[in-house]
């Protein structure tokens, strides 16, 4: 019952999140200058065409109503028209279709870093925690520190200059067609994928460490000590059961900066990813495609930071056992 | 007799104990020690950095000093060239002295991190504990909204932002500031929460206190020390992600220089092996480095320790 | 034949932040034999959890043995090595603290637990544990004993899990327990039952403990031997009956004086009798509370049931119950800390606004509230001189010079020198900070002072100084006193009146006298008997009286409808008293008890035990 | 005419956030320019082409925008993109001549208000359906007319309509004479596609290269048209993609993850010159970028302001450390030496003087001003920072203030008083001037109204004697130098890298990399 009214509660509050970040995300386009109607006209607009197609499109309306109907469009799957090789005369190309293969670029490069820097992160974080003070210990902090210290654009461009440029491992750019399979694959995500798990990994690791430290400092450990019980066996079973919600909540965090905040590295390694798209659709003002951009990110960061806190929830004795 | 003398002995002699020992006052390990220098040492070039510099900042060098003697070119290049007596740490894409921009680079690097994060800590604190100290309602718009802002990505934000408006030093002020306040609001609200029911806040409250005392009184000075090392960190994120925008070519306006632009200005020089690049970077990350260390110090756990006893 | 554990001029010192050490134990010495038990006695601060620890050859961190030895058979347990320390550990030397759901790892069930020290060291296989375990629960008379493993330790109540710490610790059969003030933090009836039970488990398996403590009714119960320590030194060493009853050491003897006496008809202040005039300074009329407000005023957790009582001028009432029984709730809502659903408070006859905001300064003045933890009602951030003159300056606009006057006099009112005005709260020891505490309620000029708790977080002797001050204070200022405390002979000794709260409800009022002597209610009687006596057999005669079935910790139910004690009571009328709401019935005077059963009946089925 | 504007500014957008509109509008007649150009082009010698490879080309900019539809391209991975999909009816080879491409010949009337154009028989869409008269017409009907979003609609102005003679013979009825007609259908835009085409993503042409997949913002892929109707293409395959970042594009050509793109930026130009199998091609054209500053108003209006303004061009240093010799040194008219003799060499080269700017500046009374800088071509930013230096080591104060480059076309250019601006290469020297320095021209963003200019810019066109040809033009660029408000400190290459593997670029100054021609004309070589 106290399992299910959290998981009610969370998904609630999530929901609620979702309609908030929407009305901000119109709000927000709407300081862009330039409209819709404006946009897919471009260059042939007159006055005249432009009223039309805003009537059209629904422009003419206050703008609550518009939201209402962007808003209901998104939920029934319609993301509405890019500008997009819009040609002349015609509406332009379908968001829906112009999302789907950056997604899946974004997606593989996520998952590939995700796949390695998750166990790699969370391993060493915890061994890290489990020997304070020892070489190891002192070697994962003081790297960390220094990753996380540095711009990511620097560690992205000494990367190409030593692995592509000087010693030609890997190609410098990580441009993919989808059609790649097998080794080329992996050697057109190796470079973005290896600056990204580098800077992830940091973060994890870190965080690993300190909230894996911070459970150690409870009475429960001191007594566990005290009974004898060795020190392996105190992290992975009473340090590491207590910090799952807490690493979740990290992982869920560095999961969506790697849909949303690798723009950078995906500018150094022109990367046709979601981040980019939403950058180059920014900069041609082509406002529903920003629109539909930003929700996905808004509700990608939602939906991780949700299921965190699912786990967390799961993972959270009190809740799974009621009195 | 003996006995009223032993009696007044033992009265003196077992006082009562202290409650525990008096709280371990903030000492710093060599590395927290370290950290405090290189931090006070850039504060410094914040204040004297200009004056020392051996050029200004906008300065492009003449050629004249650059000329080999007994070279018959008299005009050699002046950009990316190595260190030298001319400047010290080379110049930059444009000729430039790396080391003046630097120095002069520290104050706009620094001052405009440090006045966005005071101004994410004026928002987000204000706004945090009005979550936490005010009424139900209050607290879920807030937070729901605070969600909202967390949920969208920063740098995206920034750049729809600049895109619309522009990039001048108060809008790049502003803008990292509002959008770092969102993280602070959630630390001052949870910090305030905890702050909140607590017996001497009781106290003021059943005492008649108004929220303005209670806030300022109680609850600001006690969650000063956490907010404070929080305010390390969030400070680095700001260096950091000013120098992304600077990247991302969204930064100060030239002339003027900014540890992040000035890499991204100088990239192009790194195949070169120039420094020029990589001055500025390292201004930036021992600044940073030098925070973290002084931030893991102060919030070392007693987990650390308690681990360090793990057989 | 050598003792089992012998501490030999251990000393053990404090990193000090210029990184000098501060001695926290100052050579000292004593043994345990088999099958032994011996108290360390002291006040906070005198180094006994520490030596304790030692024996396990553990330091808090920040703490480092700098000399002597503790010989476990004759092995130095300190200077062991680490493989054999965690041998020994769990395995020989068993621990169990003072807050047993602290110590247990929430995420773990309690089986694993419980079992997880003998597993680890081979000693018996994963059935072998359980079924010791099991053994173990029934033999702490646990709930459910074949269910109980599987369940986490947030299922069970605080006093389960201290019995549980027990199973624990004696489940790979130790050669010794360390016991650091186990019983503590529980309710006198949750107490007496734990104790019971520990010193029985302790009898059959045979293991010698170290028990520490500073509570000598306790120690009286338990040990063997008494080992009493001051600063870290050892000041008395001796049989538990020559410490107890033959006291050497003045210390001991000041120890010894301030155990209040157990409750009993006869006592409360007629000191103060001129100060009495009937007038009510505050009453409570028919007040209902909780928390969880919803929309429409109703509450979620409802914890205060139709309260009525009053306090008159110069009167001290004393609200005594179990822990969760509403005590605290009832003090809020007098302070308008927590508005009433229902009733009304009345100050001076005149009817108080439920909530603190819509309270004017006068009213807020007039009441005031001692809250029970010193340590976290001083705001940490300022002087105590700030700390005692923002009353003055909120109620009575005092400023610069005055209002440092009148903080020194308030300072010397509490008997602190008045230079402690400069000080923070953290430079203070526990019972100081709580007079600083009490000395910012007296600033307000109260006419009731509302006391919760104020001496159950303090050492003995300190508690009872500062109960003599309290006396003082209520003799010089004829302030009313609303005295909040589990601990009857607190109560006993200080209140006029004293109100029985059980369950959110007053089962039992009434002037102290008429209280603490028969009739009584069921509820009264069992706290009575649970109170433990300085005196050594105290805890085996009382195990025998029907109260101590009564004190069988049960959850304490919140009920609608009929007595909330039912399930407790030993002379419950099945069908009555589980559904109708009790009468009160008046017993002359202020005297009142909520019961099914008459006057008649109380006398003759309940005599003390 | 207020219409025109509006659609002026906004290809003028265009145009300067990525774009290249107008770079190529034919080069009638500049044989002075392709005289330096055949220096670089490989095409020169006579090596035969080799069929097959698959070519990779990184273009600086691309986009969600990024169009198939020809009349909407924009930018030059639109233009690489059309030259690979689409044929036009005329066509520019090497030596700068027009040359038939779909229209196999065509003849005008006497005062140039008909041409008649012959479409080439057996020539085959992507899709299989042969190229008629018909879909000629509808592709170019498509540019006129007041609603047409055509970006090149402007070049057109001329044409009544296009009209179907027969199944392979077409007409244009002219509105007014226009003797560049033909120069002007080799225009990016004027490609011919199917009748009726309403999805362009497809890009269903007769073009050398059959598009296989496309994704704007992205990639697009290309085949080679087995069913070309000549020789055609070299390449087997053709992969077209953008690297934004300068760094990163000159990295990946060195690496070999690409064998040719587009700007390689002057600090990678060292780079790409030392590294192996790769090299530079680098055209010098009479584009230019500068520092426009508005005659009428201050500061601009002050001439000594402007003088000031351009004696503290350090000229010679611009082109030697900013564009590390890729440019040519500019005096303050948009004539370059790459216009041969139609550019004004005895007109004396203004000189960097510090001493003669302090006194210009003095004289004018100006103590500050703030300049609007965007950075609408490589190197402008810079030219600013060293003018900003220069000028406070006179006691100067330049503020500069930096815009994005969106939306600088329509927000900042000839609004700001001073501001920068990048002009690409014309045709003749004569358009190259009369654009911007006609009295009331749309595009005169400085202001300067000169009678004078107006008047030689008219006779000049219809003069025919070389010799007063040429004291025409240098009488305007005189007069441009001495009076507008404009700076122009420095005229800049178009500067590709090249895989060594790739052979035969076309020479071609008015685009990247022989002005798009590569794509059917060079080859890769083993």
């Amino acid at each position: 019952m106290a399992l299910l009214n959290a998981i009610l509660r969370r998904t609630a509050l999530g929901v609620v999140t979702l309609f908030v970040v929407s009305v901000l995300i119109f709000v927000g386009t709407s300081i862009l200058p330039g409209d819709v109607a404006n946009i897919i006209l471009g260059q042939m607009a007159t006055p005249e065409s432009l009223a039309a197609l805003r009537a059209k499109l629904g422009l003419d309306e206050p703008a609550h109503v518009r939201y209402f109907i962007w808003l209901s469009d998104l939920l029934t799957g319609d993301l509405g028209f890019s500008k997009a090789g819009a040609g002349a005369g015609t509406i332009g190309t379908p968001i829906s279709e112009m999302l789907m293969p950056r997604l899946v670029n974004t997606l593989r490069l996520a998952t590939a870093v995700a796949v390695v820097a998750v166990p790699f992160a969370v391993t060493v974080g915890l061994l890290a925690a489990m020997y304070p003070g020892t070489k190891l210990d002192r070697a994962v902090t003081f790297t960390t520190l220094g990753l996380i210290s540095v711009p990511e654009f620097l560690v992205a461009t000494l990367l190409v200059l030593v692995v592509a440029v000087q010693l030609g491992w890997l190609p410098a750019t990580a441009y993919i067609s989808g059609q790649e399979t097998g080794m080329k694959l992996v050697r057109a995500l190796a470079m973005p994928a290896l600056t990204l798990i580098i800077v992830a990994s940091s973060q994890i690791m870190r965080m690993t460490r300190a909230t894996v430290l911070n459970v150690m400092s409870s009475p429960y450990i001191e007594m566990a000590i005290l009974k004898g019980v060795p020190r392996k066996r105190i992290i992975l079973r009473h340090a590491l059961f207590n910090a799952i919600g807490p690493i979740a909540n990290v992982i869920a965090l560095n999961l969506a900066y790697l849909v949303s905040g690798v723009v950078i590295v995906e500018t150094v390694f022109a990367y046709p990813g979601l981040a980019k798209l939403m950058i180059d659709a920014v900069q041609t003002r082509d406002l529903p495609l920003v629109q539909a951009c930003a929700m996905i990110f808004c509700a990608t960061y939602i939906v991780l930071i949700f299921i965190a806190d699912m786990v967390s929830i799961l993972s959270n004795p009190r809740l799974r056992h009621p009195r | 007799m003996a006995d009223s003398v032993e009696k007044t002995e033992a009265r003196a002699a077992f006082e009562e104990l202290p409650d525990a020992p008096p709280r371990r006052r903030l000492r710093l390990s060599w590395s927290g020690r370290l950290g405090v220098c290189v931090v006070a040492f850039w504060m410094a070039i914040v204040f004297i950095g200009p004056s020392i510099s051996p050029y200004h900042e906008a300065d492009i060098l003449d050629e004249a000093l650059f000329i080999v003697p007994g070279s018959d070119n008299p005009y050699p290049e002046t950009d990316y060239q190595p260190p030298s007596s001319v400047a010290w740490l080379g110049t930059d894409y444009l000729g430039r002295d790396t080391l003046s921009r630097t120095l002069y680079g520290a104050r706009t690097t620094i001052g405009i991190s440090l006045a966005s994060t005071l101004l994410a800590y004026l928002v987000g604190v204000t706004l945090g504990i009005a979550a936490a100290v005010g009424g139900t309602v209050m607290d879920s718009a807030l937070s729901r909204f605070n969600d909202a802002i967390l949920s969208i990505p920063s740098i995206m934000l920034a750049l729809v932002v600049i895109a619309a408006i522009g990039s001048t030093i108060p809008i790049l002020i502003v803008l990292t500031g509002l959008i770092y306040a969102s993280t602070v609001f959630r630390i001052a609200r949870s910090l305030g929460l905890d702050v909140k029911v607590s017996d001497f806040v009781e106290a003021a409250r059943v005492r008649g206190e108004g929220l303005w005392w209670i806030v300022t009184r109680e609850i600001l000075p006690n969650v000063a020390m956490p907010m404070a090392t929080d305010f390390g960190l969030r400070f680095v994120y700001v260096i950091l992600f000013i120098s992304s925008l600077s990247f991302l070519g969204l930064g100060v306006q030239p002339p003027q220089s900014d540890w992040g632009s000035m890499v991204r200005e100088s990239l192009s020089g790194l195949p070169y092996g120039s420094v020029a690049p990589l001055v500025p970077a390292l201004a930036i990350a021992t600044l940073t480095i030098a925070i973290n260390l002084i931030v893991d110090d102060v919030s070392a756990h007693a987990g650390g320790r308690l681990a360090k006893r793990m057989i | 034949m050598a003792a089992l554990l012998e501490v030999d001029g251990l000393t053990i010192d404090a990193r000090k932040d210029d990184g000098s050490l501060a001695p926290i134990v100052k050579g000292v010495s004593f043994g345990i034999e088999r099958g032994e038990v011996v108290a360390l006695i002291g006040e906070s601060g005198s180094g006994k959890t520490t030596i304790a620890l030692s024996a396990l050859g553990y330091s808090k961190p920040g703490l480092e043995f700098t000399g002597g030895e503790v010989r476990l058979d004759g092995r130095d347990v300190i200077t062991m090595p680490p493989d054999e320390k965690r041998d020994m550990r769990g395995q020989r030397v068993a621990y169990l603290a003072q807050s047993a759901a602290a110590t247990f790892n929430p995420a773990l069930t309690i089986g694993e637990q419980v079992t997880e020290s003998p597993v680890l060291h081979g000693q018996m296989s994963r059935e072998e544990a359980e079924d010791r375990a099991e053994e173990l629960y029934r033999a702490l008379e646990l709930p459910d004993p074949d269910r109980l493993g599987k369940r986490y330790p947030h299922q069970v109540s605080g006093g389960q899990l201290q019995r549980l710490m027990a199973a624990m610790a004696l489940c790979g059969r130790p050669d010794l327990l360390i016991l650091d003030e186990p019983t503590t933090a529980l309710d006198v009836t949750t107490q007496i039952e734990v104790l019971k039970a520990f010193k029985s488990v302790i009898k059959r398996e045979g293991a010698a403990a170290l028990y520490v403590t500073h509570d000598l009714s306790v120690v009286a119960q338990i040990a063997d031997r008494i080992v009493v320590l001051y600063a870290g030194d050892i000041l008395e060493h001796g049989d538990a009956d020559q410490v107890i009853n033959r006291p050497a050491h003045d210390y001991t003897r000041r120890l010894m004086a301030a155990v209040r006496p157990p409750p009993a008809a006869g006592q409360g202040d007629e000191a103060l009798a001129e100060h009495l005039r009937d007038s009510p300074a505050i009453e409570v009329k028919g007040v209902n509370a909780g928390y969880g407000r919803r929309m429409d005023g109703s509450v979620t957790v409802k914890v205060l049931r139709d309260v009525n009582l009053t306090v008159q001028r110069g009167h001290t009432v004393g609200i005594i119950g179990e822990s969760g029984c509403g005590k605290s709730t009832l003090a809020r809502v007098m302070s308008g800390l927590l508005p009433a659903t229902d009733g009304d408070i009345l100050l001076d006859g005149q009817v108080l606004r439920p909530g603190l905001q819509q309270r004017d300064r006068s009213e807020l003045q007039k009441i005031q509230f001692v809250f029970q933890m010193a340590d976290v009602a001083l705001n940490p951030r300022q002087r105590i001189g700030s700390i005692l003159g923002r009353p003055l300056e909120f109620y009575f606009g005092l400023r610069g010079r005055e209002r440092r006057r009148r903080v020194g006099d308030l300072l010397q009112m509490v008997e602190l020198p008045p230079e402690f005005a400069g000080r923070y709260p953290e430079e203070l020891s526990g019972g100081q900070k709580q007079r600083v505490n009490l000395a910012r309620a007296l600033a307000a000029s109260p006419e009731v002072l509302l006391c919760d708790e104020v001496i159950s977080a303090l050492d003995t002797i300190v508690g009872a100084n500062v109960i003599e001050l309290l006396k003082r204070l209520r003799r010089q200022s004829g302030v009313s006193f609303v005295f909040i405390s589990h601990d009857l002979s607190t109560v006993a000794s200080f209140a006029d009146d004293i109100v029985v709260l059980y369950a959110g409800r007053v089962v039992e009022q009434g002037p102290t006298d008429r209280v603490l002597s028969p009739p009584y209610h069921p509820y009264t009687r069992l706290l009575i008997a649970s109170v433990p006596e300085l005196r050594i057999g105290w805890l085996e005669e009382t195990m025998e009286s029907q109260e101590a079935q009564a004190g069988i910790d049960r959850v304490v139910r919140m009920t609608d409808t009929g007595c909330p004690f039912f399930d407790r009571c030993p002379i419950a009328i099945e069908g009555t008293c589980d559904r109708e709401t009790p009468p009160v019935r008046r017993l002359g005077g202020r005297h009142a008890i909520e019961c099914h059963r008459s006057e008649a009946e109380f006398l003759e089925g309940s005599a003390p035990a | 005419m207020k219409d025109i504007l509006k659609f002026q500014q906004m290809v003028r957008d265009g145009v300067m956030g990525r774009r290249d509109f107008l770079a190529a509008l034919g080069a009638l007649g500049v044989t002075g320019a392709a005289a330096t150009g055949f220096l670089h082009s490989s095409s020169a010698l006579a090596a035969t082409p080799r069929k097959g490879g698959t070519v990779r080309y990184a273009n600086n900019l691309h986009g969600p925008d990024d169009q198939m539809d020809p009349i909407v391209f924009t930018s030059g991975i639109d233009y690489t993109r059309g030259r690979a999909t689409y044929n036009g009816l005329v066509q520019m080879r090497d030596n700068m001549a027009l040359a038939p491409e779909l229209a196999e010949e065509w003849s005008a009337n006497s005062n140039a208000t008909e041409y008649t154009f012959k479409i080439r028989k057996g020539v085959e869409f992507h899709d299989g359906s042969p190229l008629t008269a018909d879909d000629v017409v509808w592709s170019m009907n498509r540019h006129l007319g007041e609603d047409s979003p055509s970006v090149a609609k402007a070049l057109f102005q001329s044409v009544q309509e296009w009209k179907k003679v027969d199944g392979h013979t077409v007409k244009a009825i002219l509105k007014t004479p226009d003797s560049d007609l033909p120069a002007k259908l080799t225009e990016k835009q004027a490609k011919i596609a199917k009748m009726d085409t309403e999805d362009f993503k497809k890009g269903n042409g007769t073009g050398p290269f059959v598009l296989e997949s496309f994704e704007a913002g992205v990639r697009s892929t290309h085949v080679r048209n087995p069913n070309y109707w000549r020789d055609g293409a070299n390449f087997e395959a053709l992969e077209i993609t953008a690297i934004t970042d300068p760094l990163a594009r000159a990295n990946a050509l060195i690496a070999g993850d690409v064998e040719l793109i587009n700007q390689v930026d002057s600090k990678s130009i060292p780079r790409v010159e030392e590294a192996d199998g790769v090299r530079v091609i680098s055209t010098p054209t009479s584009a230019y970028t500068g520092i426009c500053i508005l005659k009428n108003t201050a500061p601009g209006e002050n001439d000594d302001f402007v003088k000031g303004m351009q004696y503290i061009q350090d000229r010679e240093r611009i082109v030697r450390s900013i564009l590390k010799g890729h440019g040519t040194i500019g005096n303050d008219h948009p004539v370059g030496p790459a216009f041969g003799p139609d550019h004004c060499a005895e007109l004396a080269q203004r000189a960097f003087d510090p001493d003669k700017a302090k006194f210009h500046l003095e004289k004018s009374g100006v103590t500050s001003a703030e300049l609007h800088v965007a950075p609408v071509r490589l190197g402008i930013v810079e030219i600013c920072l060293l003018m900003q230096a220069n000028l406070k080591k006179i006691g100067f104060d330049l503020r500069i203030k930096k815009v994005p480059t969106d939306g600088y076309w329509g927000a900042v250019w000839m609004k700001e008083p001073m501001n920068v601006v990048s002009w690409n290469m014309r045709p003749t020297a004569n358009a190259q001037m009369a654009i911007q320095f006609a009295p009331g021209a749309a595009w005169n963003d400085t202001f300067w109204n000169n009678e004078r200019m107006g008047q030689l810019l008219t006779a000049q066109l219809a003069e025919t004697d070389p010799a007063k040809r040429h004291g025409m033009l240098c009488e305007m660029q005189t007069l441009i130098h001495n009076g507008s408000g404009m700076v122009i400190p420095c005229h800049v290459n178009e500067v590709d890298g090249a895989s060594n593997k790739i052979q035969g670029i076309p020479n071609v100054p008015f685009g990247s990399l022989g002005a798009y021609e590569w794509i059917e004309f060079a080859w890769m070589d083993e």
